[in-house]
């Protein structure tokens, strides 16, 4: 008997919960070749900005033990040329795609907000709170409890689409972030974004990377996701997408009985560009071998 | 295309440079040169990252048992740098590598008539040789080939074979003349410089040399980039290098991967 | 001609900056027959605390991508039986060892700090801030800056040896949390401690640590770990003992460029007991083929 | 100590199960039953910890070149369970490890005139080879040996040619009586129990009833234990196992790898 893998997430109903992550991906037409796009949940694109953005200058990326830095500098075609040149390819796939956008500062969050909304073809909003707040002495948004509430609760009132917030996990308490934006009026949670991370030349006794420090993604930062993911679900109400090196079906089943309702794919796409399908091929055969007749019965089912 | 390719060759031409062969789908047989691949070193999260190489060359070989059709192969040249190359130095015929490929742009082989100077700096050489197959065929085809040593000429015998007049400088004269290839080729344009176009792939700084050559002279010129990558197709932005309009203020960035790794020179931003 | 490779820490002549890490080296005593010590800058002893402590039931550890997680819980032998049955070791051997202290209470801390302050075979004291502070709800001392500010300065009034603290690096602000402790009268600091992780066991769907987290150590921490030394040692005068991943002797000079002036071998003593050793030797080595006369010149010698 | 070992053969020796002999250093002679080794599977950090594995045998060959002297081997005789087993069994002769041991505190041999009842199931027969080779020097020795299929029944062979008397006991019946070998070894000791003492390894499961069945007839019992280990030498406190006054409010833990992995089974605490 196939197993019911559908889960519903901020009330769009996903055929699997395997998504890809934001930056990961491209914009969804990259990948057609290695995934067929209608056997993963859902995609999400690379994260947008009103303007476009030219991002940060080269080497931007670096292997790590495990993982890789990147310091892409947010890099994007902005929201025009989004709508342009991207949301066309997007009316082709009958897979729902979640827009990833930022800010500099709150008024362009919200402006962000209410031009996606606009569009038909994004079937939900992924706010990335992992930015710094130029307006506030550079604090990055999703560091501050109250901070996040502000931009989380201003990006509400400016769509009807679902918001899902996704959390940078460079904070002491991760339940508190979530929990301000929850209460802000999220309807899901996407966690985590990459951690702060650095490499060093030792030989040119340079930074790696142009940019200094970058965001750590990859399997090597699992056990830190699989923590957070778990402490925040938890406590809080709101579906949890989880992410952070996974990489097997293994592995996301892990995050669904931490307490994920969904998982992004994210670094393992470079790697394995189908990751994304396998995993969710493979979660289902865990499922039909182990008997279980629904995913959702595993939605944190880890045994304390 | 992503495909599970088998070792049928892996061997050291010159110190630290090896040469392997690889069973390959036959989509290979259309691979354009200068185009490259994505290899998955080995199945472990170290290293994590798949590595590019150029494809060196694609054919065909007819496995040893009896009855065996033609199967299509490619070929590597790589220099064995860090723990990735140095991992696949030490694989052995029969050993499966994961490889996605043929990936990129690879170079426009531009009109019949003219004369092509191949310019490649060390491993440099990998993508050229292929480029050189296909351009002998129709054009009068010189390459320069560049090292620090003579150790770091590789392949030469190869590519006289297809009838490539080779001239080779090496920074310490072990071998050919002492001096940089780009002045061994700009020697070769001063005595004719006529109609010809540039293909060069190798250290940046030679690139960069090479361009401001062909830029000089007027003749179009071709360059193969290396840029770090994470995947390959366009999708991490990882790879990308400043294009001619680039500066802070109107930044310009391309792919490495997918507007390259072969760009015409003049597109490109160079140093000083 | 052979480099210099002394360092000075907190008033402490080092032969070298290789230091072993508390928790992965024992007492000393353990790895005599892989290490010769007295070729390494100095160990680091297992935490101690007032009481002897059990520690946490198995499985205490996991391995991860490129890491481990632990949760041994702090056992230790406890004050009295260390100077009884484990100081008179350190007598033998002529290299500088440094107590690692925790306690759950200021008043602990201060005692413990007391209690080592007289033993002569002790030539520093590291103090562990990861705890939870039992009196103030269980809130860990090194993630609020002035719990943080209260148990140092509390330690420091209880000791004239060289005060080293040890960082947590579960914080937003891993600067602010130096300064606090800078400015509360620490010689140094160490950094960093084992970030917060979790494994999941699908088939039993538990976590695989009976202490459910624990903490994340080895060669994946490393970007995280170096980014914060190099943070750190931007704004904070004392000097900084860089840990967290390291293997090799180019990574342990990746951390002095970074800006620490000696560093700490953890996990790489599990996989290669002999690594402390190798990596001092090693960094020699790499001074000697790059001609650089003093491993002091190259302390925060990055070029940004 | 720790060295570099070259491997001398791995070969499946029933499904699942391989036993692969390496060079040892001459200390190795000297190694006591129920010590093990831990093995750096690869110079990769994945899988990052070393893996620990009963010695199962050691012995001296004569290498294949002319004028050879013998040369001390070590074996072990390991099970595909995970990653870095897997990685084992793809290893070739020639291949190196790197290796820490022996470790830990092996058997206790006991008194000459007792007879020897030796317990293993499945792998946990891996360190029991080494302890009957010496066992039978001086006492008589019985091996029961049980597994879930007769796949699981390993090396009975050599048991038998040591002068062993086996005693096999699978869970499907395919060999030997069907059912646990704990039923094996009490009706033997329902025959005769006279003063023998038990030398058990295996899961804890089977552990736990050995110990019952000692406890409940006052034999002696030793067994050989498991654990997560990081170390191997008592420095990361992973590996403990509660000792028998063990209680939350009156800890007790011992090391597996330093106070064991062979422990009386009376200073253990054992489940209910
Ligand atoms: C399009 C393209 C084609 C290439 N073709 C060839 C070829 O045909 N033959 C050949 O020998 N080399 C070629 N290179 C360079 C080759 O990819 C690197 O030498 C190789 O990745 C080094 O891996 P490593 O693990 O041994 O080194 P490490 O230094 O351990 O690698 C660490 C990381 O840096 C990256 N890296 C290191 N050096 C380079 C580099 N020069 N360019 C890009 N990334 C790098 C690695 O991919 C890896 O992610 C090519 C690079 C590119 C981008
Ligand atoms: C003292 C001792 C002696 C042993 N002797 C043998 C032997 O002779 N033959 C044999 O086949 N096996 C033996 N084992 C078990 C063996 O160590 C594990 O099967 C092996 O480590 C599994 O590694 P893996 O990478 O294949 O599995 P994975 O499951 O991928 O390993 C993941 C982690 O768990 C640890 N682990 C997994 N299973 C065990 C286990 N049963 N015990 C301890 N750690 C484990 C691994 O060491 C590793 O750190 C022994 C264990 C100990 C503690
Ligand atoms: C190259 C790269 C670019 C990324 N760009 C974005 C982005 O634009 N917006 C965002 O919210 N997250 C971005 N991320 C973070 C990922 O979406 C994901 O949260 C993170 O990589 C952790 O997952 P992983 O370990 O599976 O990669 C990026 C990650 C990588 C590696
Ligand atoms: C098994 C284990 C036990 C540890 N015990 C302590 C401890 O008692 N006190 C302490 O301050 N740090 C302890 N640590 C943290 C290490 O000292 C070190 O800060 C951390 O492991 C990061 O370094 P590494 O990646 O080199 O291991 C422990 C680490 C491990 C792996
Ligand atoms: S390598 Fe990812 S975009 Fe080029
Ligand atoms: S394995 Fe480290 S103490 Fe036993």
């Amino acid at each position: 008997m196939k197993p019911d893998m559908t889960v519903n997430i901020a009330g769009i109903a996903l055929r699997n919960p395997v998504m890809t992550a934001s930056g990961t991906f491209g914009y969804g037409a990259e990948f057609a070749q290695y995934v067929d796009l209608e056997k993963i949940g859902a995609f999400v694109t690379k994260g947008l900005s009103l303007q476009p953005r030219a991002g940060n200058p080269t080497p931007r990326i670096v292997e790590t033990p495990g993982g890789m830095l990147n310091a892409i500098g947010l890099q994007n075609v902005g929201i025009d040329a989004f709508i342009e040149k991207k949301v066309p390819f997007l009316r082709t796939v009958n897979t729902p795609a979640i827009a990833n956008f930022f800010g500099n500062t709150v008024d362009e969050y919200v402006e962000m907000a209410r031009r996606l909304d606009g569009i038909p073809e994004i079937a939900a909003l992924e706010v990335n709170i992992s930015c710094p707040n130029v307006k506030q002495g550079g604090i990055v948004f999703g560091t501050d409890a109250q901070c996040a509430f502000g931009v989380v609760a201003a990006c509400r009132e400016a769509t009807i689409k679902p918001l899902i917030v996704k959390l940078s996990p460079n904070v002491t308490d991760i339940v508190s972030m979530a929990r301000a934006c929850a209460d802000a009026g999220a309807d899901a949670l996407s966690l985590i974004n990459t951690l702060t991370g650095m490499a060093i030349d030792l030989n040119s006794r340079k930074p790696v990377l142009a940019n200094i420090t970058g965001g750590f993604s990859g399997p090597a930062i699992k056990p830190v996701a699989l923590r957070m993911v778990w402490q925040v679900a938890r406590v809080v109400k709101i579906p949890i997408i989880g992410i952070g090196g996974i990489m097997t079906a293994t592995d996301a089943l892990e995050f669904i009985l931490a307490g994920a309702t969904a998982i992004q794919v994210g670094t393992a796409s470079f790697i394995n560009p189908s990751a994304a399908q396998e995993i969710a091929e493979g979660m289902e055969a865990w499922l039909v071998n182990n008997g279980v007749a629904s995913v959702n019965s595993l939605i944190g089912a880890l045994e304390v | 295309m992503q495909f599970k390719s088998m070792i049928l060759a892996n061997a050291e031409v010159s110190p630290g440079y090896w040469r392997m062969r690889m069973t390959a789908p036959p989509e290979f047989a259309a691979a354009q040169p200068g185009q490259f691949v994505m290899v998955r070193v080995n199945s472990a999260i170290d290293p994590l990252l798949r590595r590019p190489f150029g494809i060196f060359d694609v054919g065909t070989y007819v496995p040893a048992h009896s009855g065996a059709q033609p199967q299509p192969y490619l070929e590597m040249l790589y220099r064995v740098v860090g723990k990735g190359t140095a991992m696949l130095s030490e694989l052995h015929e029969t050993d499966l590598l994961d490889i996605l490929g043929p990936l990129g742009k690879g170079f426009d082989l531009g009109p019949l008539e003219e004369e092509k100077l191949i310019v490649g700096g060390g491993v440099g050489l990998a993508p050229l040789y292929l480029l050189a197959k296909e351009l002998v065929r129709q054009s009068r085809v010189r390459l320069f080939a560049g090292g620090r040593t003579r150790d770091d000429i590789l392949c030469i015998t190869e590519f006289e074979r297809l009838g490539v007049e080779c001239y080779v400088a090496t920074e310490d004269g072990s071998l050919g003349e002492r001096g940089l290839v780009t002045e061994a080729l700009e020697k070769r344009l001063d005595l004719d410089a006529g109609n010809a176009s540039i293909f060069a792939c190798g250290p940046h700084g030679m690139l960069n040399a090479v361009a401001a050559i062909a830029a000089r002279r007027a003749l179009s010129c071709q360059v193969s980039l290396e840029g770090y990558m994470a995947c390959g197709m366009g999708a991490c932005l990882g790879c990308v290098t400043p294009g001619h309009h680039h500066s802070p203020e109107t930044p310009d960035y391309r792919c490495v991967c997918t507007d390259g790794p072969v760009f015409d020179s003049v597109d490109l931003k160079w140093g000083a």
